[in-house]
């Protein structure tokens, strides 16, 4: 199985995201318990606010987007915990390529789980809360470059409070405040677009967001990994 | 001097209660935050005590046991 | 150049490029005006930049100056009623000047007076009038004692409301 | 060029020079604030347009312009604790986070009372005072994440990973004023040129605000030396220390 020379940097990014995507197919739950809590997050406040069109309509974007980053920080765990568990992951760690390849993998492997499926869904409950017609568009654009970024910046939690027992509370903690900036943009920019302006600052400022945590988030979480093994 | 009298000087031009609130609560958290210091200062060298005497004393109960089975 | 450096160079590189179109993307967010604020010209004119123009029922922020004599209160109630006129340096005002009013019913902060930046949180309503939910006053970063300003020209008196 | 540096990489030494620092620090400290705030609160006028109100200026501004350099130095003790793996950057990033928070919730707590009879609102979700609110979650995350390890070195390494990342949060601080066209008014002490008070305003403000940052020196002091204490707890002049101090 093991080839002699050593695979290059893509082949090992390729190889890591093609097993993670595995696991997560072999156990659906992965995939469907998020997407299944986003939903029924949604659904909770229609009942508990009042099913007034006028007054969802204003607040859909921040439900949705709130629901989103819950959902998201709730998958988190499955990210590194597991392989924690079963050493896999000092394996990894020991492999000649950078970690930062493998982090990268697995973050992506994550978004495509989790993130994903999220944004199919989130234009059906657009409609359950009557947003704004002319928010459709903003709220995609939003979430395609805004979820991915929740995945780079949870990974950086996850990977300081895998070792730690009951990180779950502490993971928050750390997650939450970070993924504000994302929080306000999103929801502005969806807002912007609900009044017929343009939104494409906003968009630019997430699209901002997006490639410093892709770029140096591997990184953070490659360290934070190598104190929490340690 | 900017007030006439205390009354005026408690008063802040009417907003006496924002005024004294305000540093109210800065003094209430640095005094807390100074004593936090003080104490987990105190508690740490407790600590660092309270080894030193337990490995002192498992260091004399070594010796005894020593010096007692060369008796023997 | 071996392998090794090779790969190191490509990572750098890729990090640089990275952070190049992050640098890139501000700017652009910076030059593009991301708020939702008008200004009382705007409301007759459209936005400046991009011409757009508030729709009626629209919820809206609006910032200017409170037009020196236009301040009406409701006797009975708490009921008021102004006008804004655009801010700008050095505070003058003209009659000709784009104003919207702005009907209010609630309690105004101690800095509100004639003269004052505000702004309000609200709807518009037709003929230039924005019903607002909520008045905020706005002060700038200058502080003077009492004597000075009043050299400055700038003569307060606590508002009597 | 570094060499003079050394002697300060050796724990003892430094606990022995930040021992000899704080009683300077602390009488600096009570000395300035003793004045800045006798002045500020009797002798300095009220403001043309706030009254008398205006003397909160002289907590929420030391405090919110210390409660970010806390944390820029934070980040950059953090920074250099992990590259250079240098153990007592690590407990200086230790000392100064609860310092940090203390110092962000007295400017938050007295925005707010300033906020309520100057702008009507004791708290508005204006970008300033929002980041100002998620630096205190950051300084919070960074502590709970300190007393999560039971190891203080790998600690101190992972709540360095996490200030460094938050530092992203102080730019944006820094200029949401210039972003966003909301309701806080601009910096007044930091523009250069001839600060925009008049000088018997601006006086009493320095005395405050290095009063404070004399105060904040001498806790962080104070919290070093502990985090040196109890890093070391196994070191034979650790022992001798404490043995002639419980005495």
């Amino acid at each position: 199985m093991m080839s002699i020379n050593i695979p290059s940097y893509r082949q090992a990014f390729m190889l890591m995201l093609k097993r993670d995507l595995t696991i997560a197919l072999r156990h659906k739950d992965d995939i469907f318990n998020p997407l299944l809590f986003f939903i029924i997050v949604v659904t909770l406040f229609p009942l508990g606010i009042g099913p007034e069109a006028s007054t969802l309509s204003r607040i859909a974007p921040g439900i949705i987007w709130v629901a989103a980053l819950l959902a998201t920080l709730l998958s988190l765990d499955r990210l590194f915990k597991a392989d924690f568990a079963d050493g896999s992951l000092e394996q990894m760690m020991l492999i000649p390529q950078p970690l930062f390849i493998i982090v990268l993998a697995k973050i992506i492997a994550h978004w495509l789980i989790t993130g994903l499926p999220l944004i199919f869904i989130a234009p059906v409950l657009a409609v359950l809360l009557h947003l704004n017609e002319n928010s459709y568009g903003a709220l995609m654009i939003t979430l395609l470059i805004g979820t991915p970024v929740l995945s780079f910046i949870g990974a950086i939690g996850v990977a300081l409070t895998v070792g730690i027992k009951k990180g779950g509370v502490l993971l928050s903690l750390i997650v939450l405040p970070l993924y504000i900036p994302v929080l306000i943009f999103a929801t502005s920019a969806i807002d912007t677009a609900a009044m017929n302006l343009p939104y494409s600052g906003q968009v630019a400022i997430i699209g901002a967001l997006f490639f410093t945590s892709f770029t140096l988030a591997p990184f953070a979480v490659s360290a934070a990994l190598k104190v929490s093994t340690n | 001097m900017q007030f006439s009298s205390f009354a005026e000087f408690i008063d802040m031009g009417g907003y006496g209660f924002y005024v004294w609130l305000s540093f109210g609560m800065a003094t209430l958290l640095l005094v807390l935050l100074v004593m936090n210091s003080l104490v987990s200062n105190k508690q740490v060298k407790q600590r660092i005590a309270k080894q030193q005497a337990r490995q002192e004393k498992l260091k004399r109960a070594a010796k005894q046991q020593a010096q007692l089975s060369q008796s023997s | 150049m071996n392998p090794r450096r090779k790969k190191r160079l490509t990572i750098i590189l890729s990090v640089l490029i990275g952070l190049s179109v992050v640098a890139g993307l501000v700017l652009y967010a910076l030059s593009q005006n991301i708020d939702l604020f008008f200004k009382p010209s705007e409301i007759h004119q459209g936005k400046e930049d991009t011409g757009l123009k508030a729709q009626l029922g629209q919820r809206i922020r609006i910032g200017g100056l409170v037009v020196p004599g236009s301040v009406k209160r409701d006797e009975s109630s708490l009921k008021v009623s102004f006008k804004l006129a655009d801010m700008r340096m050095p505070i003058a005002f003209n009659d000709a000047d784009p104003m919207v009013t702005v009907k209010y019913d609630g309690i105004l902060p101690d800095l509100f007076r004639e003269g004052q930046g505000i702004v309000a949180n609200g709807v518009l309503a037709e003929g230039f009038i924005i019903e607002a939910s909520e008045v905020l006053a706005k002060h700038d970063e200058n502080y003077m004692p009492k004597e000075l300003a009043e050299d400055a020209g700038k003569a307060h008196t606590k508002p009597s409301y | 060029m570094w060499k003079w540096l050394h002697p300060y990489a050796n724990p003892e030494i430094t606990y022995h020079f930040t021992g000899k620092l704080t009683p300077w620090f602390t009488w600096l400290s009570i000395i300035l604030l003793a004045i800045g705030l006798t002045w500020a609160l009797l002798f300095a006028p009220a403001d043309y347009q706030q009254g008398e109100s205006f003397r909160i200026f002289y907590i929420h501004v030391p405090a919110a312009i210390l409660s970010m350099s806390i944390y820029v130095g934070m980040a950059i003790a953090a920074f250099s604790g992990l590259v250079w793996q240098l153990k007592l950057a690590d407990a200086s990033a230790a000392a100064l986070a609860p310092v940090g928070a203390v110092f962000t919730a007295i400017a938050l707590i007295t925005g707010a009372a300033w906020g309520k009879p100057m702008w009507g609102t004791w708290w508005i979700w204006d970008a300033r005072l929002t980041s100002e609110l998620i630096l205190l979650f950051l300084y919070l995350g960074v502590i709970a994440l300190h007393n999560a390890f039971e190891d203080k070195a790998l600690a101190g390494k992972a709540a360095g990973i996490l200030a460094i990342v938050g530092v992203i949060n102080i730019p944006i601080i820094k200029y949401s004023v210039e972003w966003w066209n909301t309701l806080h008014q601009g910096a007044t002490v930091s523009k250069f040129g001839k600060p925009a008070m008049s000088a018997d305003m601006y006086w009493p403000f320095l005395f405050c605000f290095f009063g404070f940052a004399f105060f904040v020196a001498a806790v962080t002091c104070l919290r070093f030396k502990t985090e040196i204490l109890s890093r070391n707890s196994m070191r034979p002049w650790v022992k001798a220390l404490v043995k002639e101090e419980i005495k």
